[in-house]
């Protein structure tokens, strides 16, 4: 088979692709062929696809620009079925996998001949920057139509539209330093520290470490470069202290040298991360990396220059070009024209002739905007015969969907003007360079700004301590000064760690002198920016000099108004190209410097990262732990339905099986919670209260301690018994309730909320830690420890007697007296506390015995009509007396006065416990401030809605003074009737009042205010 | 993500390990029942929130769950000290290069106490 | 009211004198996620101590030391996250806040344990004066083995708290976040660490660590 | 003012856009003002509009750090909504959402906002019932609002997880179908220039250094450009009032907090609506160029960086995919952090101060983009008339000795 048929850019023989394994690839619906070690890129250019995209606005035919991740164009929605679809790939950053499907993400029908490329021609023109915010006003009902339409041309790629199959995870890492880039100056910094015997991670983004050193022309002692890199890596490869990362970008730098690194294990094997050994990988794998220091030799981003057409497919940054030729034997045209303001680019001329000779391709010439150009490169290229026109750029590249000439005229930089006559030179590529900027991008993420440097001709990184760069990535792009300079700044950052450096013996360079550069970004035009054709400074947005010179012109002088006005930089690129030149613009119409005008900052990300790899393995059923009591087992198979209580598991209700039904339907919500309810009251059920927060409190001081945090006294708490408490924020609002129980003189066991238990554990230890250290006591939570099991109704102490013996007697057990002994055989406490108003017993026995201890009170309270009950039942007996809910009843606004609790505030304890001054501020002093009560509906068969609004005056117009709202409301099969409790204005006086409350479906409900206990108002019930 | 030196564990931890709890050093009202509101309501909700050098209080609550105090730059996020409930803070705003005098004396201090839980 | 309610502090044997079923935090998980089972691909081996003594101890380190030398014959570890164990290896206490330890002791021992701690902490009638407590929190955690070559790497996914050996030698234990929970980690052993989970988030745990060790094909022992 | 509108951009095509003028001038600062406002973000800009155009007063300063609307206003995920919980701020906010609704006609500049409506999800009983509590009171007071089911739900976002399956299932949602989204920094361009043409003077790169205060009263601040005097002097800062209100000698009770939001790389149209879920802590909108904006939570500590912590990223993004599994393939292009006020009842403050003629607009915490009309109408009253506006008063500073604050934290528990 002819390969040169096959691929027809792809030279005979070079590169470090595996000309042995062939990769069947399909782009745009077509099949085409490339080798492992491609990219997608660098395939796509091998078979001569020009047209890789259709621009964003104006729909322009566009193909690969660069070689890494700063490529602007060739964004492809990869997948082939829908789960595995992932929007906006990189094409030069997509390694190839056989099988790989691929699409451009505009462009219809097709990227060749698209519909909306003809509306970007003809009505470019009237899309400015800014164009939308002066136009589609009139009328205003419209613009939402308006932006219907706009929002069609949304978007780059695709969102899939099914879950992921993939999974993802993180890998905290710590080290002493982290090197991020393994080209020269991270390569020789990585090995200074590795012999040092420091903790080194290196990562780099490509599928292979090397950097510049994969694709140089340039010897080390004596070798081609890559052949030290390889050497350099398997010596790092097989140090103990070394971990290396390709494929891995550095994307996000954060707070005290924590790095992200993104890791894309599998990304290059296949769509979805392929079974192995029967186990299926993380897809890629987020690297949390904490860092003692952190050395950035992330190099530096070519800027291609700025000429009308710049934007053909067919326009490449020269250093991308020798990167295709000498690393993938890619040459991605045949007749070349380089226009350049560097030496450096000479090389991308020089790799065209040497290695595309042999199939006829040409170098057709090198346009220098300098004048006299003499650096050895520059000698290497006249010595080939390569004509070099001096004092000279490309204007404009001709062509429509690819390059077929090149206009090239003498020009005055500094005088922005085309000086001479436009020569055009047939060709079908044009490299520019316009220098190189350091990938400063890591070190801005800290915050550290970016200075300007004349010399390099670009920002040179800001750096916090403990960040250090290195080489290219500082501006020296020497391969002899950015090899020493890798191994100068490793070895300060290991003195910083209190290291000292290994030593290493740098390899022989051989060489060349290069000559200064000059300053060079837009390219002159004989005519105006704003008439001349479009001159593409952010390709992926569509950003053209004009469009900077207008925003200028328009008074938007920051650079970050300029940027935001003209989208410059918001791409998925975030203007690694384009925004040097962007703010060379600006500030040439500006009459400004380039660091008069501003500094760029990027944030995270380096390169976007998925969704999936950021969350990690904390999604599905790992996205919040489930917490569960030890009964947790027994609800499930009871059918238990559950509530989500912060992360806990509790059963809601236990809907039964209808005796009456064939078919195993089983009951309602309001079905199964009357008959709990009912099954409380007349007989007894029992309720898993073991969410219930648990603190063991012991030492000296503990009761005292009481009487400061809560709002009641607890002075003449004896042992044995239990009492009801109330804690709030200093600032008097309700935080906290629950009962706390004497267990002996110095020692306590508190319970808290379900919600509250942490809150509360935290709230006790800062009190003590920060204000009274001086009081002798100790918090332990013993919420696990402890599974509770509330036993209530009326034959609740003849079930408890069966299988306890503790004396139960009403008068020797009392009601808020705990005792303890043993429940079916297992050491028990057993507190008579009550939330339903019955008789009841909260069993508490260590949690590995709970299922024995519940199983056998079921063995024994069949015949008592034992019945469990969740949440829901719990809420409506509760509600029945008046028992309030924290977080339900209250908000956070709720003072105990507000919910008549006042026989729970001790104003007269001899310490201004916690809350006490706030109560007496003008604002809770006030006699109108919404108060707990009960309300009755007019109607009994009414439910109202809990959260609904209460006014006085149903008649009023909106908006209604309201005056209060329903926090709790049930219906109760005891009372046969709907209540519900509420907060009112003043409502403590304004009892027997009628209030309504409007709902949402139009109907108005009426309710009298009465107290809040609907049910055995005098207690009698608990004290049985 | 910050990287806090816990004084009670005597190593740095991670972030998520630590809860921040607002400035540190606000003094409640020695005798709340006869101060003003105006006293009472700036010891609630009366903040420094300065740019630059602040004390903050944190509590290592997925660790020894102590509370200490950290001294931190609001811009930079650097973290100049972190120390125990009780103690001054060598870095303030007055003094951004530590305190000299009573640097020595601190550092005494702490090694005194080291010592004292070796024993 | 039995008699020693009467007293200071409330201790009590939380353990039944007959036999009676008794299930650890994991003993759903079992049923529920299952156990994969120890093969020789097993580069990570989950072995779960159930039922053991757990005790926290609170007090001034020096009061304490003295107390826990006389009753274990173990030096209080008085640096912070510092882990020692007897002889046998099978008692271990642990440093976890300037004022608190946590103690783990075969089970069964830990009633007798407590009640000689405190008879050598002072007479538990007479300790108003006598700042500690000890705390039985064994029915609320459970202790958790993990071995094999892959140990570490399984721990990198879950915790931000360097496992390396450099930073987490043999002897020590840390209290930190793991997965989206927090639990104890420690080291007894050059190849073997520990963690101590808290019952209620046993199961979560459980099913994070087979979820992070199914690519060390993570097993079992029953 | 040169009027914009589409048959004025067809003329300016002809001429390749040469002409069209400056949309703001760039003025030497006089050396005095009626007014002065401090911050030139879209607070200030909108009170320096509206004092001019409905007060007359024209001789204003608004004197900027840096660049205009370079605060939050360039850092927020745009939404805008009024269904707040307490009467207080519900009357605020609804203010603001009337005069969002004819925003871009009142000033000739399209702030594309757009109402598709913003959904707050239910996902506990608790969450419910608050959501039920609210949609009440917002329907009593006049604002549009509705509860709706899973169903619902799922209807409006086709792509959400609605399921049982889910960690925290939703149950339910409230619905404002006015709120929606805007483009926020058009909203600054906007006022700015409208300002502009009224004869306002907008001095950027100016900044204040101090404030000049004798006998209790003020009469002009110090910036970097010179002193600049003004017997009225407004602070619209965010970010920057604790230190402002520290130069005039004065505590605020605010804490600023570094606020992070996200961005995804552009997709095509897949989401047409706000969501908000403050459950599993997570709120996402699509913008017209196609970017999932998300909005990440506020971290715990005090910040001015203009970043946050990264784990604050991880768990928004694992509720994203949470509600939205679909999206875990998606990817985050760009993160940021803004700078937020926050008060301890989670309400604003537009206050006098104990500076005679300093008045402070602050404390807006995450509410801030969507009440920039009203807050800037209601505090150009406030400054014009030298005494608060009936819309302001429940937000003076005195409510934070009186006890008396409007604490949104409680059952809105809506952040965003």
């Amino acid at each position: 088979m002819n390969q040169s048929v096959k691929q027809p850019n792809r030279l005979g023989e070079g590169g470090r692709i595996d000309r042995a394994r062939t990769l069947s690839f399909t782009f745009n619906g077509k099949r085409y062929t490339g080798h492992a070690g491609d990219t997608l890129a660098s395939a796509l250019l091998a078979n001569g696809v020009d047209i890789v995209n259709r621009s964003f606005k104006y729909s322009r035919p566009r193909g690969i620009v660069a070689a890494g991740p700063e490529e602007p164009n060739a964004l492809v929605q990869l997948g082939s079925t829908e789960a595995a679809q992932v929007p906006n790939v990189r094409a030069t950053q997509q390694a190839l996998f056989d099988g790989l499907t691929a699409q451009s993400t505009n462009g219809w029908p097709n990227v060749q001949r698209d519909v909306m490329g003809l509306v970007g021609k003809l009505g470019g023109r009237f899309m400015p920057p800014g164009f939308y915010y002066k136009t589609f006003m009139a009328p205003a009902s419209m613009w939402m139509t308006y932006e219907k339409v706009i929002r069609m041309g949304a978007g780059l790629g695709r969102s899939p539209m099914v879950p992921d199959p993939d999974v993802y995870d993180h890998l905290n890492q710590h080290c002493d330093l982290l090197v991020v880039g393994a080209g020269p100056a991270g390569l020789a910094a990585a090995l200074t520290a590795a012999r040092s015997g420091a903790r080194v991670i290196l990562c780099d983004e490509q599928e292979e470490m090397g950097g510049s050193l994969l694709d140089s022309r340039e010897r080390l002692n004596n070798q081609p470069a890559a052949q030290w890199a390889e050497q350099v890596l398997a010596e790092l490869a097989e140090c103990d202290n070394v971990t290396l990362l390709a494929r891995t970008t550095a994307n996000g730098y954060h707070d005290h040298h924590f790095v992200t690194l993104h890791e894309r294990r599998t990304e290059h094997l296949g769509e979805t991360a392929p079974v192995v050994d029967g186990y299926c990988p993380s897809r890629s794998r987020m690297h949390r990396v904490r860092a003692g220091q952190v050395l950035l030799a992330t190099g530096a981003h070519e800027r291609p220059l700025v000429y009308a057409g710049n934007d053909v497919p067919g326009n490449l940054v020269a250093g991308a070009v020798s990167t295709y030729i000498r690393r993938y034997g890619v040459v991605p045209g045949t007749k070349l024209v380089l226009s350049t303001s560097n030496d450096h680019a000479y090389r991308v001329a020089l790799d065209w002739h040497d290695l595309g000779k042999a199939s006829g391709r040409e170098v057709v010439a090198i346009v220098d905007a300098r004048q006299a150009p003499d650096g050895e490169l520059v000698e290497q290229a006249r010595a080939r015969g390569i004509r070099i026109i001096t004092g000279s750029a490309v204007l404009e590249a001709k062509g429509d969907k690819r390059v077929s000439g090149a206009r090239v005229a003498t020009i005055d930089a500094e005088a922005f003007k085309v000086t001479g006559q436009a020569e055009t030179l047939a060709c079908d590529t044009i490299a520019s360079s316009g220098g190189y900027s350091p990938v400063i991008h890591l070190a801005s993420h800290t915050g550290a700004r970016p200075t300007w440097s004349d010399e390099v001709l670009g920002f040179v990184p800001g750096l916090v301590k403990g960040v250090h760069a290195a080489g290219s990535a500082r501006g020296i792009h020497d391969l002899a000064e950015g090899l020493a300079d890798g191994v100068a700044m490793a070895a300060r950052a290991l003195e910083a760690l209190g290291r000292t450096a290994g030593s290493i013996e740098l390899p022989q360079v051989d060489a060349l002198r290069e000559g200064a550069a000059c300053a060079l970004y837009q390219v002159p035009h004989e005519k105006q920016t704003l008439r001349a054709p479009k001159q593409f400074v952010d390709l992926q947005n569509d950003v053209t000099a004009a469009a900077i010179e207008l925003a200028t012109r328009e008074g938007f002088e920051s650079i970050e108004h300029v940027k935001r006005y003209t989208a410059m930089g918001f791409g998925t690129d975030q203007g690694k190209l384009g925004n040097i030149n962007g703010m060379a613009i600006a500030a040439r119409c500006l009459n400004k410097t380039i660091p008069e005008v501003g500094t760029t900052v990027f944030r995270p990300n380096y390169t976007p990262v998925t969704f999936g790899a950021i969350a990690g393995r904390h999604c599905r059923e790992l996205f919040d732990p489930e917490r569960y009591t030890a009964l947790h087992q027994w609800h499930v198979e009871q059918g238990a339905e559950f509530e989500d209580v912060g992360q806990w598991k509790r059963p809601w209700y236990f809907p039964q099986v209808r005796a009456e039904a064939a078919n195993g339907e089983r009951e309602s919500m309001a079905e199964a919670v009357a008959r709990e309810c009912l099954a409380v009251r007349e007989k007894v059920g029992i309720l898993d209260a073991s969410t219930l927060g648990k603190i063991d409190i012991q030492g000296p001081d503990a009761r005292e301690f009481l009487n400061r945090i809560y709002t009641n006294k607890w002075a003449k708490l004896e042992v044995g018994r239990a009492r009801y408490g109330l804690m709030c924020r200093d600032d008097g609002m309700l935080m906290d309730d629950g009962t706390t129980s004497c267990l002996g003189e110095n020692h306590f066991l508190m319970t808290t909320t379900t919600g509250g238990a942490a809150g509360v554990m935290e709230w006790l230890e800062l009190w003590h830690q920060t204000e009274w250290p001086e009081l002798q006591v100790y918090f332990t939570s013993v919420t696990d420890h402890w599974a509770t099991m509330t036993v209530t109704g009326p034959e609740a102490r003849k079930l408890l007697a069966e299988i306890t013996d503790i004396d139960l007697d009403r008068e020797r057990f009392k009601f808020m007296d705990w005792r303890e002994g043993k429940v079916a055989d297992v050491p028990a406490r057993v507190f008579r506390i009550s939330f339903t108003g019955e008789l009841a017993y909260e069993i508490n026995v260590q949690a590995n015995y709970a299922r024995h201890v519940w199983k056998t009170l079921f063995e024994h309270g069949d015949k008592y009509g034992l019945t469990p009950y969740g949440t829901e039942t719990m809420h409506v007996l509760r509600a029945e007396k008046g028992f309030i809910i924290v977080g339900q009843d209250s908000d956070g606004s709720v003072t105990p006065e507000d919910l008549g609790m006042q026989w729970a505030v001790g104003y007269d304890k001899p310490y201004s416990w916690v809350g006490k001054r706030a109560l007496s501020r003008s604002d809770t002093r006030r006699t109108e401030r919404k108060q707990l009560v009960g309300l009755k509906p007019k109607d009994p068969k009414v439910v109202l809605e809990e959260g609904a609004q209460i006014v006085f005056d149903p008649d009023h117009a909106i908006p209604m003074p309201m005056v209060g709202h329903v926090t709790s409301s049930y219906y109760s099969p005891t009372l046969e009737s709907g209540f519900a409790l509420a907060v009112v204005k003043g409502g403590h006086r304004r009892m027997g009042e009628i209030v309504y409350l409007p709902s949402a479906d139009g109907k108005t409900h009426a309710a009298e205010i009465v107290g809040p206990i609907f049910y055995d108002s005098k207690g009698e019930r608990q004290h049985v | 993500m910050f990287h806090i030196y816990c004084p009670y564990c005597e190593e740095l931890r991670e972030e998520e390990e630590f809860h921040p709890k607002g400035q540190a050093h606000i003094a409640r009202p020695t005798d709340p029942d006869t101060c003003s509101d105006e006293a009472w309501g700036d010891y609630l909700f009366f903040r420094d929130n300065p740019r630059g050098i602040h004390h903050e209080l944190w509590v290592h609550a997925v660790g020894c769950r102590k509370f200490f105090n950290i001294t931190r730059n609001t811009v930079s996020y650097e973290i100049l000290e972190t120390y125990k409930i009780g103690e001054e803070p060598r870095f303030t705003a007055e003094h951004p290069a530590g305190k000299p005098t009573e640097q020595a004396a601190a550092e005494a201090e702490a090694v005194a106490r080291q010592e004292g839980v070796k024993a | 009211m039995s008699d020693h309610t009467l007293t200071c502090a409330n201790v009590y044997d939380a353990r039944p004198a007959t036999e009676v079923p008794a299930e650890s935090p994991l003993a759903w998980s079992y049923q529920n996620t299952g156990r994969p089972s120890v093969s020789e691909k097993s580069r990570v081996v989950l072995r779960e101590r159930a039922m053991l003594g757990h005790l926290i101890l609170r007090g001034g380190a020096i009061v304490l030391d003295d107390a826990v030398r006389q009753v274990l014959g173990l030096q209080l570890p008085g640096r912070p996250n510092a882990l020692s164990h007897d002889e046998s290896g099978e008692r271990s206490i642990q440093w976890l806040s300037p004022d608190e330890w946590l103690l783990i002791v075969p089970g069964g021992e830990e009633f007798e344990l407590e009640q000689r701690l405190r008879d050598a902490l002072g007479d538990a009638r007479d300790t108003a004066v006598k700042n500690y407590a000890i705390v039985n929190v064994g029915g609320g955690q459970t202790l958790v083995e993990l071995e094999g070559e892959c140990v570490r790497e399984l721990l990198m996914k879950s915790t931000p708290y360097d496992v390396h050996p450099d930073a987490f030698p043999v002897g020590k234990g840390v209290t930190t976040v793991f997965a989206k929970s927090n639990l104890i980690l420690r080291r007894p052993t050059e190849d073997r660490w520990e963690l101590v989970l808290r019952r209620s988030f046993a199961d979560y745990l459980y099913r994070w660590l087979l979820d992070a060790g199914a690519e060390y094909a993570i097993g079992v022992e029953a | 003012m040169q009027r914009y509108s589409g048959f004025g951009l067809a003329k300016h095509a002809l001429s390749h856009h040469e002409n069209w003028e400056r949309q703001w001038r760039n003025p030497t600062p006089k050396k005095q003002y009626d007014v002065i406002i401090v911050g030139g973000g879209g607070h200030g800009l909108a009170t320096a509009y509206y004092l001019a155009k409905e007060h007359g007063i024209t001789n204003v300063a608004v004197v900027e750090k840096g660049w205009l609307g370079g605060g939050n206003t360039a850092r927020n995920t745009t939404i805008v909504r009024s269904n707040y919980l307490w009467d207080e701020s519900a009357a605020l906010y609804e203010h603001a959402m009337k005069l969002w609704e004819g925003l871009s006609q009142d000033i000739n500049y399209n702030v594309m906002f757009s109402q598709r409506g913003v959904m707050n999800l239910g996902h506990t009983l608790q969450d419910m019932r608050d959501i039920q509590r609210r949609v009440n009171a917002n329907r009593l007071n006049g604002i549009d609002g509705e509860v709706l089911t899973p169903e619902q739900i799922q209807k409006i976002v086709p792509i959400m997880d609605c399921s049982k399956k889910a960690r925290y299932p939703i149950l339910g949602a409230s619905w404002q179908p006015r709120a929606g989204v805007a483009r926020h920094d058009a909203v600054a361009w906007g006022y700015a220039r409208a300002a502009d043409a009224l004869g306002v003077d907008l001095l950027q790169n100016t900044e204040v250094t101090g404030f000049k205060i004798r006998d209790g009263r003020v009469f002009g601040v110090h910036t970097n450009r010179g002193d600049i005097e003004a017997k009225t002097v407004g602070c619209v800062a965010a970010g920057n009032s604790g230190v402002l209100a520290k130069m005039a000698g004065f505590r605020l009770p605010l804490e600023s907090h570094p606020l992070q939001a996200l961005v995804s790389e552009p997709l095509k149209p897949v989401l047409d609506t706000v969501v908000m879920s403050n459950h599993v802590h997570g709120y996402i909108s699509q913008t017209d160029k196609g970017d999932l904006v998300i909005g990440a939570g506020i971290d715990g500590y005090n910040g001015y960086g203009q970043r946050g912590s990264f784990p604050t990223v991880e768990h928004t993004l694992q509720a994203i995919v949470e509600m939205f599994p679909m999206f875990s393939r998606v990817r985050m292009n760009r993160q940021w952090g803004g700078i937020v006020d926050t008060c301890p009842d989670a309400c604003p403050i537009l206050s006098k101060t104990p500076v005679k003629g300093l008045f402070f607009n602050c404390g807006w915490g995450t509410g801030g983009f969507k009440a920039t009309p009203g807050s800037g109408h209601v505090f150009a009253w406030t400054l014009a008339k030298g005494q608060t506006h009936p819309l302001a008063a429940p937000f003076s500073i005195d409510r934070f000795h009186t006890g008396a604050l409007v604490d949104e934290h409680g059952a809105a528990g809506v952040a965003h």
